[in-house]
């Protein structure tokens, strides 16, 4: 077993963190585990994207041309990586900033209105959980609470334990709508 | 005449010997050249605040390639005009110890311009000597970036032209700018006030450097006789003459 | 009475370069017609008498090769 | 215990780890972790760390720690290790233990911050002016990276020349699980008499790679060359995998390696006798072992970012026994397993 997510979107949506999470989570239930982020010259504004692979078996390459899972969360993204679901897979995309539907047949298409959600829980930042937890859901390896007490040990590394609630909610959130 | 004294006759004693800080090997510069007095300046520092058990020499590439030879100190032998980053290597990985450079013009000035500017903007705390002759003279008298107007060289055989190859570098007014140094001087050897005063800027720099003051230059303008076709006492007169106009002389930055 | 003063030059490392002997005040200095084994007519002291034993030639000699002397009969016994 | 780190911060960490207690440095893409990482932790342990002016200034900060008698470490990419041969040259003559980290990137020029393994040549074959090797060490996980950088210290510290981490920006960017090995205690690090210490109680210490006479110098190097030998004789690792029955054996380092591993894994699914052979020294290069090998696997399929220069040893060390084809990719661009497996399925059938 070897699944590669990709995480997409704009420089700022907390791609690389999501991703972070997930492997980490993945990690300490036991899993083989990778995460590579996209490294550019651009710093800010520009795209963001990075490759989680969560295998039974040592990872070969981090480097994932065809992903099991997509989250989108935004146009671009879903334009560029879209295409590259393997067939079978899912593309989770974020229904709040893109209005264009993906069209392909052989994938599950997921729209999760990730910045709605986030912004009635309060908190816009947490868009990128609500991602999470619905990818959780489709992975179906490991319970949401392993991802949660991931997340609360990066957000406490970093000192911001009081976004753990609205975090945990948005979490939930993504898990029941995937 | 006898050609040397060896036996110093009863009732005689010494007030001027050689500095315990320099080996018994025979300097290897030309006869007359000013590096030999300012090597013996750096012995006689040395031996005056009593550092010649912590005190790590940096050696250029250049006339003073073999300068290492001459010390009974610690030394390290550096790639051409990186004396400065191989001094904040030493200096960084053990504080305790005295890190001197001593390079000339083409080393510092030239190659090793970016390694001199930012040790000092840095403040490191190390003692630069930097020998100023105004050419290249290991390698046969090529053109130095001190090199001054109308000067022949072997790479400059009309004369030094400002218009093709730039000016004089005044590398201490340039550091004198900066807020990083404790102390840049520019000295001469040329006689002895100007050796007893640039002695004691030497002797300061080492001080700045034990009392943690940061990065001290002292640039010492000498002459190349050698390369100047000129017989070794006339260097004081080219330096007098010509290379002070260039390069005045006296204190650019002394931070208290 | 003997002089003042007296230098000890270090035959092996002068490179009869002269510093010295145009430094002296005195003219105590010159340079011999002697070769040292590098082939260098070494500097000597050519009028010792002169001699102040005022360090300038020492303080001069790119070659550390000046030693300096002073007569002080009375603090060697003290 | 098991955390999830960056390459570039895993081998930082590791260089503390080890005793390291400098380190000099200069920005550039894609290994910058590893120069935040040490401006963060090394003053605490009581370390210095200086962002240089230039990967020049940096590696000659280097020569004056390691000089100084104290682990040092510098880390850079692709051209900035190019910057730095002057000073790797000087290093390897003034036998001084420096480990030098590079993260490749494409090349030549600027090329891009993708990962790359266009730098074989330089860091096996001497890389800068003279006659002289470094010990090349190439991780492919993030674990054996933190392992090799201690490994690299202290092969350093006990030849006196410089080792060189040879990774990539795959590496250097990618998290993965590590269990960091512990700290070498102080005392564990070998005492160097040679070291630039001050000249109290013993005669001066000299530390330089210069020396005027020709015969002189000659004996300075036989006996350098002397420790290379030693080097040569003692100190090959390498990786065999499912090499035993083997009908193609793909040779790769460090990222390559990896992924050549999951190849082999998918190759065996379908029935091909694929075998793995990981150099984990570049230099000294495993050529005993894999010319062993080739006295019955056929095909030595050398698999690489770049247009082939590992490649060339083993050539060398397959001595015409088998074919030696030949799979690279260029430009930053990585290969996927099932392209090499493609390539594979070119020399065997199941």
């Amino acid at each position: 077993m070897e699944i590669g997510v990709v995480f997409a979107g704009f420089g700022g949506q907390g791609i690389l963190l999501a991703g972070k999470v997930l492997a980490q989570a993945a990690m300490e239930r036991g899993f083989e585990v990778t995460w590579l982020p996209s490294y550019g010259p651009e710093m800010r504004g520009g795209t963001a994207n990075c490759t989680v692979v969560i295998a039974d078996e040592p990872v070969g390459s981090p480097i994932v041309d065809r992903p099991q899972i997509l989250v989108a969360m935004n146009g671009p993204s879903l334009e560029r990586f879209g295409p590259r679901v393997a067939p079978g897979g899912t593309i989770i995309f974020n229904a709040s900033l893109v209005s264009a539907p993906f069209a392909r047949a052989d994938v599950r298409l997921l729209p999760i209105p990730m910045n709605a959600i986030a912004q009635e829980l309060g908190e816009v930042r947490a868009a990128n959980m609500v991602a999470l937890g619905a990818v959780v859901k489709v992975l179906g390896l490991f319970p949401l609470e392993a991802v949660a007490e991931a997340l609360s040990k990066e957000l406490g590394a970093r000192g911001r334990e009081r976004l753990l609630e609205v975090n945990r909610q948005a979490l939930l959130r993504g898990f029941s709508l995937a | 005449m006898s050609v040397v004294e060896t036996k110093v006759p009863a009732g005689f004693v010494p007030v001027y010997t050689r500095p315990k800080a320099l080996s018994d090997k025979r300097f290897t510069y030309c006869p007359g050249c000013d590096h030999g007095i300012i090597t013996r300046l750096v012995a006689e520092a040395i031996d005056e605040l009593g550092i010649q058990e912590r005190t790590v020499g940096v050696a250029p590439v250049g006339c003073a390639v073999f300068l290492y030879e001459f010390f009974r100190c610690d030394f390290a032998q550096a790639a051409h005009g990186r004396a400065c980053a191989v001094a904040t290597g030493i200096k960084r990985a053990n504080p305790e110890l005295i890190v001197f450079t001593y390079q000339g013009d083409g080393d510092l000035a030239a190659i090793g311009t970016a390694e001199t500017v930012h040790a000092a903007n840095r403040g490191e705390n190390i003692t630069v000597i930097f020998v100023n002759n105004q050419i290249y003279g290991m390698t046969g008298g090529q053109m130095a970036p001190t090199t001054l107007p109308g000067m022949r060289t072997t790479t400059t055989p009309e004369g030094r032209d400002l218009r093709s190859t730039g000016y004089p570098l005044k590398i201490s007014e340039m550091l004198a700018q900066l807020d990083g140094p404790a102390y840049i001087t520019r000295q001469a050897v040329f006689d002895v006030r100007h050796v007893q005063m640039a002695r004691k800027a030497i002797l300061r720099a080492f001080r700045n450097q034990l009392e943690g003051k940061g990065f001290s230059l002292v640039e010492i303008v000498a002459s190349c006789p050698t390369n100047l076709r000129i017989p070794p006492a006339e260097g004081v007169r080219w330096v007098k003459e010509q290379a002070l106009k260039y390069f005045p002389l006296g204190d650019l930055k002394v931070r208290e | 009475m003997p002089p003042k003063g007296m230098v000890v030059i270090d035959k092996d490392r002068c490179k009869g370069c002269g510093v010295c002997v145009a430094t002296c005040p005195f003219g105590v200095l010159a340079l011999s017609p002697e070769f040292n084994r590098y082939g260098y007519n070494v500097a000597a002291m050519a009028a010792p008498e002169k001699c102040t034993g005022c360090t300038m030639c020492a303080q001069m000699c790119p070659d550390a090769a000046i030693e300096v002397y002073l007569y002080r009969p009375a603090k060697e016994a003290v | 215990m098991k955390v999830l780190m960056r390459g570039n911060e895993a081998m930082a960490e590791a260089a503390i780890r080890a005793g390291c207690r400098t380190y000099f440095g200069y920005p550039i893409t894609p290994q910058n972790e590893i120069l935040e990482y040490m401006a963060a932790h090394l003053p605490a342990v009581g370390g210095a760390c200086v962002q240089a002016e230039s990967e020049v200034a940096a590696i000659n900060m280097c020569y004056g720690a390691a000089a100084a008698g104290v682990r040092t470490l510098t880390s850079s990419s692709s051209p900035g290790i190019s910057l730095k041969m002057e000073g790797i040259s000087y290093l390897a003559g003034a036998r001084l233990p420096v480990v030098i980290i590079n993260v490749m990137r494409a090349g030549p020029g600027l090329g891009n911050i993708a990962p790359a393994q266009g730098d074989y040549f330089q860091a096996t074959k001497g890389g800068g002016h003279g006659d002289y090797r470094l010990i090349v060490l190439a991780p492919s996980t993030v674990q054996e990276a933190a392992e090799l950088v201690m490994l690299a210290f202290e092969l350093a510290d006990r030849y006196r020349v410089p080792a060189m981490i040879l990774a990539d920006g795959m590496l250097g960017q990618m998290m993965e699980p590590v269990e960091l090995p512990p700290p070498i205690p102080p005392e564990r690090i070998p005492p160097k008499p040679w070291a630039l210490t001050g000249a109290k109680g013993r005669p001066p210490n000299v530390v330089s790679s210069f020396d005027l006479d020709p015969h002189r110098f000659r004996e300075i190097l036989r006996g350098l060359w002397d420790v290379y030998r030693q080097i040569q004789r003692d100190e090959v690792r390498w990786e065999e995998y499912q090499t035993e029955d083997a009908e193609l054996v793909l040779v790769a380092y460090g990222t390559m390696g990896r992924i050549c591993r999951t190849v082999v894994r998918r190759a065996r699914r379908e029935g091909l006798r694929v075998g793995l052979f990981r150099p984990i020294t570049l230099w000294p290069f495993p050529s005993e072992p894999l010319r062993r090998l080739s006295a019955r696997v056929p095909v030595f399929l050398t698999v690489e970012l770049s247009a082939g220069q590992m490649w060339e040893d083993v050539r060398l060390s397959v001595d015409g026994r088998a074919q030696t084809p030949f799979y690279g990719e260029l430009g930053g661009v990585v290969p996927t397993p099932e392209e090499i497996l493609n390539e594979v399925k070119k020399y065997v059938r199941g």
